[in-house]
């Protein structure tokens, strides 16, 4: 016989809720997303995260381009920028060299990252600009309604792919792992509890985080990255996963029909601003460049 | 001789239809009743007596009947039995008629004293005991409870003209269900409001000829929930009528009682919580102490004495009422019962009812129709409950509710008794504390259910449930 | 400066109207929301025979032109049901889920027509003709020279029945103890009336009572009504003309006295001190007849919303009903009554 | 401004999630089944769903209607929050049909009931217990009102049930038959309602050309004229208000043997479209104001290079990411000058729908004959309006334009100069036609040179040779409607606005106003002969735009150096017909005065 239930008091949930003061990071307007999306699951994450950090909402920066998920900076008390599509990055890039102190966010989906703004990435990741990236994947173009992504399956059949895609879908975390990035996770809306200690890993980790973050478009993808698929599907890293060791993350990150979660690869190294310090100090110092002279 | 020894006996009762139609989903009304001693070692000696043998039955007995209770000779004192046994209990009902009180004039002391007066208690109790009652044509029935209708449609039946229930307030203060008094008036009888009667009207020959009425204005509400009615002086006047059957209450018979119990401004007598009485080791329950009820308060009320009783003998509680909450895998319901109308009782036609006592009216529910009305049951006892650990506030179940059911709440109001009031609810992002379900609204149709993304939406059995302890 | 008072009027008849023109004289800064089920402006229910000559465009009924509304700053709340109003929290709630404050509540409900119970099973055969568009329907289900059954006979349903057969149409009346309702008719004066109704043209049907009424036979009229005897009677469409009831069940929550209508004193004032009632809608009391009693008629009930909207505003009036409420047979043999005057 | 016969507009509002822009659909398709002319327009938020107000107009007719109407004579809410804001444009007399038991618990003046004016009629439907009880779901609530509609105002069913049965097609079964359900519900509930408004349809038309009708938008209408032209490759990326334009093309377009890619982005897009140019393609891309933003630097390349790109700016509110649901005409000036340098381009706007098909095949034909990029404008409000349309019969668009190498190619010079400034062109693939296209500047070989009389020789040629394109065979560049000869007040217009310009241009005619009308479907080059022609004609010149700064009066003023009259209007919604009658009004009594 299973142990009875104990009733759960709604007064006591709000106390709860209300106490642990991560109402504080969102804004007073209602998100917009369509209801069921993924999405919450991230804003939820980002606002607990937040808190759980202490991250003063003045101090915080959320970062975005163009689409669903860049919509996310408007329902958090933060400063936030809405910027053009594909442009998160460097513009994040600047916000950050521009102030250190800053907590730098960039959020977007899939589109706004790998297609538009795909050219940027490897260049945050390689910089080690001390910013956190959290692409929302729902492997779609939700905002336009629906057409293919570059993290759509092949042969996706979308209004702007009436006859299937042809192209093959992107491996971000690989992409990443190959470009330097120095923090590599992966997380999935459906384990909200999961996804929020992901988030605050990716934003304590200093230098650039990538958290991959698997999001389900309740809308205008009824058939692949459901709820329901997805549930299924992913796993947890391996208990005896390093995250140092890179071609184990590699390993791992090319098994996407089991997408696993949790974090892939880790390293500290300098981060740009360590590097812009460096040269600050040298310069000011007269201390002559250390690195390899290009005309010898 | 032969004896036999029966350590478990019982008492069948018997109850005789009139043809075996059983199955058939359908009033069937008991034609004979009996009552005998039963179990096997009596069963036998029953047989051997009808074959000629003599026997002797040697049972173990705990109760009695054909005992009569009272004060006079042969009559057993209840101090007899208080003193024969540890615990009495008085469930002896309401069935005694309340008085008609008059200001003046004939009947004033006992109005059935008048030619065409009676009272409806008696009145329907003879008739169900097979005589032969008549009544005028134009009766006047005065008050307002299932019984007065049941007078006037009785009445009706039985040849008057024209029946007319006389009600101290309005209709819609009455006690009694619509569909009875859409029904009655169907039958022709009608309801007049705001009136009291203050004397009744008397022929040369005795007979009634009519009853003299005050007007009323409504006055405030009773504790009992119903509302006041005040005569206005000097507003009297006449309606003629040829019979009168009163029904404006009934009242517990405690006059048996030699040992002195204390009873409330009614009469009845005043009992506490598990049925105690202001004498140790007597107990009431049912319309004896409540007054005239329901059969289902009576016999709810019967159960929770009985716990009592259990819990005076032993001296201590050996069960309790608890909450029992368990979970249930899905949900039970399909929205498509919501559209499901309320299944009309079927009823005799008018012309079937018209003079006939025997006539059903209510000619109960066809398999297929208890099926489809059953369905329209909410499932109260289901709660639906969000986690709000695993919400991630994305209002998936909110976009499904077919009622005002889910809220984005910042606060609950906690009434005095401690259960919860309005939900407050919020459009301010930064104060939605939780998305929680309203059961108050909740028809559980398990949309939400079906839809959370993240699975964190629970339904639960919630039961009261008796424990041993 | 604080919130104008919100002087809320549920009905839409003569008694509502009545009241909001003298609540605006007496007020001009007030707000005035009218409450009604119906779909249409004011319109006089007593010009509905109307259909009959001519009359198809609800444009042509109405008593104001559609600027007065704005003209008067009258807010008129049209398709809106009345379920509830809580007199404690001065809040009425509507069919449609809305909740709407008031300051003070004047119930100009009406009555709606009387079925028996034992006729209710057949309420779908029969027709209407308290509203514009049930009057429509009745003419439309109505063949050139086609006849009708009628049931009772109430003083409205004898004024449409004066009507049809000015109109080319047969009307066979069933009588019964409501007939020239709301006329209170002695035994002895009763035949002489019968008899100017027959005067008039219509076909007196006296003695007899309807148990059923059913679907004609194909080819035949489209209404049978089955007589108790077994007879039966045929015809195009069946109307019960049985007297009005008054619409007060939305108030039953609302903590106000009502016994068949909303209990009132003498100067409309409900028992909850914020609300009172006129028109047909309420039961008044007399102190004369030491009984409450309703007002019929036009002329009545226009007056009540009168009083009662200036007793809203402060005034103490007592509401007097007009005296003249019998029915008389004129010089011309004709039946005259004050119910058919405005 | 009621055409005679038949003259309604519907207008159905709702939040995203309520499917009114479906509902909006099946009307106008329906209606147009039955014959009627409809023109229709719907405006959505940039929300998916969620929380954003939609409308969709729907207006029908018997004669021809160039714009919606200011006052609508049926009003439809889905959701009342949004739909009571525009309670006020329903006529006096017209029907406002809503839900009677919503589920949410409402404040004083939250239920439309609250704000319907007298002289309107409420009918009040009990919307979602329909669509629960006939589908056991709430979600075909939009159907439910269709078919309320069509019982209320005896509109044929079977058009409904014939488009719902085409518009689910493709899902399941199950699918049709609730849709069907929910429709035939709300028609029996909508055919016993007593109707009490004024609102009578007309039979529709039953002529030929009712037969030869077909309904589309302007984006469907680029689609049918970039495959009437032959369109051979496009390159696009999702943005809206062009979207459609990608996605009807990927799924037609394979058809005709062409083919669709969907880029990483705008730049990739154009860039590929002038690559598939370069090649011997018929080729483009469709986007919108921020989209040709990014293509500014390729669309120089393609005008320095001379290669042939067709590009579709559906414009949106701007600038930047601006209002992507709303529609604005002020890409004007990028269109014409973005970029660097003088690099001149051609440019067009059509009006209507009609419009937008000859414009779309006709600017393959430019960008062919003249090798030059075209940019095609339409906006937000062209783009997704429907109207009915007759196409020709035959196809209208020349192919081949192209001015050709010269067989074995002896001497070949890729950009050499002539009489029409147009230089043969070869194909890669072409024997003896070797050569490199550059975004440096070039000598007529196709070999970078600085010099600077090749610089200004080089920049003439780019420019003289697109005059010849305000003489395009079979394009009308520009035309002139109303009065003819001198009139008081003379009316300029591009693009969707024109639709209004002439309907209060009919109504000043009608007033008694002199007036004409000129549309300018040519942007670049401008057709300055003919607008000064036409302003000789007026007293005074009226330009309304959808606008901020009044780009084309500013064009138009700079070119031709004569004063006209704005009328600038950026409010993300189209243009008002009354404002602009209002406007000529104004000044056909100031110049009486």
């Amino acid at each position: 016989m299973t142990e009875p239930l104990k009733p759960v008091y709604l007064e006591d949930k709000l106390n709860e809720v209300r106490g642990d003061g991560h109402l504080s990071y969102r804004s007073s307007s209602l998100p917009t997303w369509c209801p069921g999306c993924g999405y919450f699951s991230v804003a939820e994450g980002v606002a607990m995260a937040f808190n759980r950090l202490k991250v003063p909402s003045k101090d915080a920066v959320i970062v975005s381009g163009i689409g669903c998920a860049s919509r996310f900076p408007f329902f958090m008390e933060t400063y936030g920028f809405h910027t053009l599509h594909g442009r998160t990055l460097p513009v994040a890039t600047g916000v950050k060299v521009a102030n250190d102190k800053l907590t730098v966010v960039a959020v977007g989906g899939d589109g706004d990252a790998f297609a538009i703004g795909g050219g940027h990435i490897p260049h945050a990741a390689r910089r080690n600009v001390d910013i956190t990236y959290l692409v929302f994947d729902n492997g779609i173009y939700g905002l336009t309604k629906g057409q293919t992504s570059p993290t759509s399956v092949q042969g996706f059949v979308t209004p702007s792919t009436p006859y299937e895609s042809h192209d093959r879908p992107l491996n971000p975390l690989m992409m990443l792992l190959s470009y330097g990035a120095s923090w590599v996770g992966q997380a999935y809306a459906g384990q909200p509890h999961h996804l929020t200690d992901m988030i605050a890993g990716a934003i304590a980790h200093r230098g650039f985080s990538y958290l991959h973050i698997l999001s389900p478009c309740v809308t205008f993808d009824k058939t692949e990255m459901t709820y329901a698929n997805l549930n299924v599907r992913v796993r947890d890293l391996p208990a005896d996963h390093d995250p140092t060791d890179r071609m184990a993350a590699l390993e791992q990150a090319t098994r996407t029909g089991t997408p696993a979660l949790g974090l892939f690869y880790r390293e500290d190294r300098p981060t740009l601003a360590d590097g812009m310090a460096d040269i600050a100090m040298r310069a000011t110092a007269g201390i002559p460049a250390k690195g390899k002279k290009a005309r010898g | 001789m032969i004896v036999t020894v029966t350590l478990n006996p019982s008492l069948d009762l018997t109850y005789g239809l009139e043809e075996s139609a059983l199955g058939e989903v359908e009033v069937h009304r008991a034609r004979t009743a009996s009552v005998e001693a039963s179990g096997k070692g009596v069963n036998v000696s029953l047989t051997l007596h009808r074959a000629g043998t003599p026997t002797v039955a040697v049972l173990l007995l705990a109760g009695r009947t054909g005992v009569e209770i009272g004060n006079g000779p042969g009559q057993t004192p209840l101090a007899r039995l208080r003193k024969d046994y540890d615990a009495v209990l008085l469930s002896t009902g309401s069935m005694a008629a309340v008085k008609l009180p008059l200001k003046e004039g004939e009947g004033r002391d006992d109005p059935t004293s008048i030619k065409g007066v009676e009272y409806g208690l008696n009145f329907l109790m003879e008739l169900h005991r097979g005589e032969k009652k008549k009544v005028g044509k134009r009766v006047a029935v005065v008050g307002a409870g299932f019984t007065a209708l049941d007078c006037a449609r009785v009445a009706k039946r039985l040849g008057a003209e024209e029946v007319t229930i006389h009600i101290r307030t309005a209709e819609e203060y009455i006690p009694v269900t619509k569909d009875e008094i859409f029904e009655a008036k169907r039958e022709g009888i009608r309801i007049k409001g705001l009136r009291t009667p203050v004397e009744l009207l008397v022929d040369e020959n005795g007979a009634l000829h009519g009853v003299e009425f005050a007007q009323n204005r409504l006055g405030g509400w009773r504790d009992n929930g119903r509302r006041q009615a005040i005569a206005i002086e000097g507003s009297e006047f006449t309606e003629p009528c040829d019979t009168l059957l009163i029904a404006i209450g009934q009242r517990t018979i405690n006059d048996y009682l030699d040992v002195k119990l204390e009873l409330d401004r009614w009469g009845s007598v005043k009992a506490a919580e598990g049925g105690k009485t202001s004498v140790d080791g007597v107990f009431a329950a049912g319309d004896f102490v409540s007054g005239p009820t329901t059969i289902i308060s009576a016999i709810g009320n019967g159960r929770h004495v009985a716990n009592g009783i259990d819990h005076w003998l032993m001296g201590r509680q050996r069960r309790r009422q608890m909450v029992r909450i368990e979970p249930v895998e899905g949900p039970l319901r399909e929205r498509a019962f919501d559209f499901i109308e309320s299944q009309h009782m079927p009823t005799a036609t008018l012309a079937k009812r018209a003079g006939k006592l025997t006539c059903e009216v209510e000619t109960g529910y066809s398999e297929e129709l208890a099926g489809t009305e059953s369905k329209r049951c909410y499932l109260c006892n289901l709660k639906y409950q969000i986690d709000v650990d695993n919400c991630i506030y994305c209002r998936a179940c909110i976009e499904v509710a077919p009622k005002n059911c889910i809220k984005l709440v910042e606060g609950v109001e906690i009434r005095e008794d401690g259960t919860y009031g309005e939900l407050q609810e919020t459009r301010q992002w930064d104060e939605v504390g939780a998305i929680w379900i309203d059961n108050n609204e909740c028809i559980r149709c398990g949309a939400c259910f079906m839809v959370c993304p993240t699975k964190c939406i629970s339904i639960t059995r919630n039961e009261f449930v008796t424990q041993d302890l | 400066m604080g919130e104008a008072i919100h002087n809320v009027i549920i009905g839409n008849g003569s008694a509502g109207n009545g009241a909001a023109a003298t609540l605006r004289e007496r007020d001009p800064d007030c707000r005035i929301t009218i409450i009604t089920m119906g779909s249409l402006p004011f319109y006089n229910r007593y010009d509905l025979p109307r259909v009959f000559r001519g009359c198809y465009d609800w444009r042509e009924i109405l008593v104001h032109p559609l600027s007065y509304y704005d003209d008067q700053n009258i807010t008129l709340r049209r398709n809106s049901r009345v379920t509830d109003v809580d007199g404690r929290k001065r809040t009425i709630t509507f069919a449609h889920n809305e909740t709407m404050h008031y300051d003070r509540l004047l119930v100009c409900a009406g009555g709606q027509g009387y079925l028996p119970e034992e006729l209710s099973d057949y309420r779908g055969l029969m027709n209407g003709f308290n509203s514009f568009e049930a009057a429509i329907t009745t003419y439309k289900a109505l063949p050139a020279g086609g006849s009708m059954i009628m049931l009772g006979g109430d003083m409205i349903g004898l004024d449409l029945a004066r009507t049809l057969i000015d109109t080319g149409y047969k009307v066979l009346l069933l009588t019964n103890e409501y007939t020239f309702w709301p006329h209170r008719i002695a035994d002895d004066e009763r035949e002489g009336f019968i008899n100017a109704l027959k005067h008039m043209g219509i076909e007196v049907i006296d003695g007899v009572h309807p148990v059923a009424v059913e679907e004609g036979i194909a080819g035949k009229p489209a209404r049978r009504v089955v007589l108790d005897g077994g007879g039966e009677i045929l015809g195009d469409v069946v109307m019960p003309s049985y007297g009005l009831v008054p619409t007060a069940e939305f108030m039953l929550g609302s903590g106000v006295d009502i016994e068949r209508g909303m209990l009132v004193d003498p100067m409309l004032h409900t028992t909850d001190e914020n609300i009172w009632a006129a028109g047909d809608v309420c039961q008044i009391w007399s102190a004369e007849d030491n009984t409450y009693r309703f007002y019929y008629g036009w002329n009545n009930v226009r007056l009540m919303g009168e009083v009662a909207a200036r007793n809203v505003t402060g005034a103490n009036e007592t509401f007097k009903g007009l005296d003249d409420e019998r029915l008389r047979i004129d010089k011309n043999g004709h039946l005259a009554s004050p119910f058919w005057e405005y | 401004m009621n055409r005679k016969g038949t003259d309604i507009q519907f207008a159905i509002i709702g939040s995203a999630g309520d499917g009114t822009i479906a509902a909006g659909d099946i009307l106008k398709r329906a209606m147009a089944r039955l014959g009627y002319k409809v023109i229709a327009f719907d405006i959505y938020p940039a929300e998916i769903r969620g929380f954003g107000k939609c409308i969709s107009r729907v207006r029908i007719t018997t004669e021809q209607a160039y714009s919606l109407k200011r006052h609508s004579d049926v009003l439809i809410s889905l959701d009342d929050s949004y739909a009571i804001p525009h309670v006020g444009e329903v006529r006096d007399y017209g029907a406002v049909i809503y839900e009677s038991s919503p589920v949410a618990r409402l404040a004083e003046g939250g239920h439309i009931t609250a704000h319907i004016k007298p002289s309107q009629l409420p009918y009040g439907v009990q919307v979602r217990g329909i669509s629960e009880r006939a589908t056991a779901s709430a979600r075909s609530r939009n159907i439910v009102v269709l078919g309320y509609l069509a019982g209320l105002y005896g509109i044929d069913p079977k058009a409904f049930r014939e488009i719902i049965a085409a518009k689910f097609r493709t899902k399941a079964q199950a699918v049709t038959d609730q849709n069907t359900a929910a429709f035939d519900a709300g028609f029996e509930t909508g055919k016993a309602v007593f109707k009490l408004d004024d609102i009578v349809l007309g039979p529709p038309l039953h002529n030929k050309e009712a037969e030869k009708t077909t309904m589309m938008t302007g984006n469907g209408a680029v689609v049918r004229g970039c495959i009437d032209a032959g369109l051979d490759t496009f390159f696009g990326y999702p943005i809206t208000p062009a979207t459609t334009i990608l996605e009807r093309l990927a799924a037609e377009l394979p058809k005709h043997g062409g083919r669709v890619l969907q880029t990483e982005d705008e730049i990739s897009a154009i860039a590929a479209t002038i690559g598939a140019g370069y090649a011997g393609a018929r080729s483009a891309t469709a986007t919108s104001g921020p989209g040709l933003a990014l293509m500014a630097e390729m669309l120089g390349l393609s005008v320095m290079g001379e290669v042939p790109s067709v590009v579709f700016v559906s414009q949106r509110g701007g600038p930047s990411t601006g209002l992507p649901t709303k529609t604005e005409q002020s890409d004007l000036n990028l269109a014409v000058f973005g970029g660097a340098g003088d690099a001149q381009r051609i440019v067009l706007a059509p009006t209507n729908v009609d419009g937008c098909y000859r414009t779309a095949g006709k600017a393959f034909e430019m960008a062919e004959q003249y090798q030059t990029p075209v940019v095609v404008l339409l906006d937000l409000y062209l783009s997704n309006r429907y109207e009915t349309v007759v196409l020709p019969d035959k196809n209208p668009f020349s192919r081949n334009l192209d001015k050709q190498m010269a067989d074995g190619g002896a001497g070949y010079m890729r950009f050499a100069d002539s009489d029409d400034h147009i230089s043969p062109r070869a194909i890669p693939g072409q024997e003896g036609g070797m050569h490199t296209v550059t975004g440096l500047e070039h000598n007529q070989l196709g070999k970078p040179s600085d010099l600077p009389e090749n610089h200004e020789a080089m920049n003439a040629k780019r420019h003289l040779k697109l005059e010849a394109a305000l003489r395009h065979p079979d394009f009308t560049i520009c035309k002139r409607f109303g009065d003819e000869g001198p009139v008081d007040v003379g009316v300029l217009g591009w693009g969707s606005t024109f639709g209004e310009i002439l309907e209060a241009m009919f109504a000043a005619q009608d007033e008694g106003i002199r007036c004409s009308a000129m549309k300018v479907v040519m942007l670049s080059p401008l057709p300055k002969d003919q607008i000064a022609a036409f302003m000789d004609d007026c007293g005074t010149v009226l330009l309304p735009e959808l606008n901020y700064e009044g780009q084309l009066a500013n064009l138009v003023s700079g070119a031709l150096g004569r004063p006209v009259t704005k009328l600038t209007r950026s409010t993300g919604s189209p243009m008002q017909v009354e404002e602009i009658l209002a406007e000529i009004r104004r000044l056909a009594q100031a110049r009486a005065a």
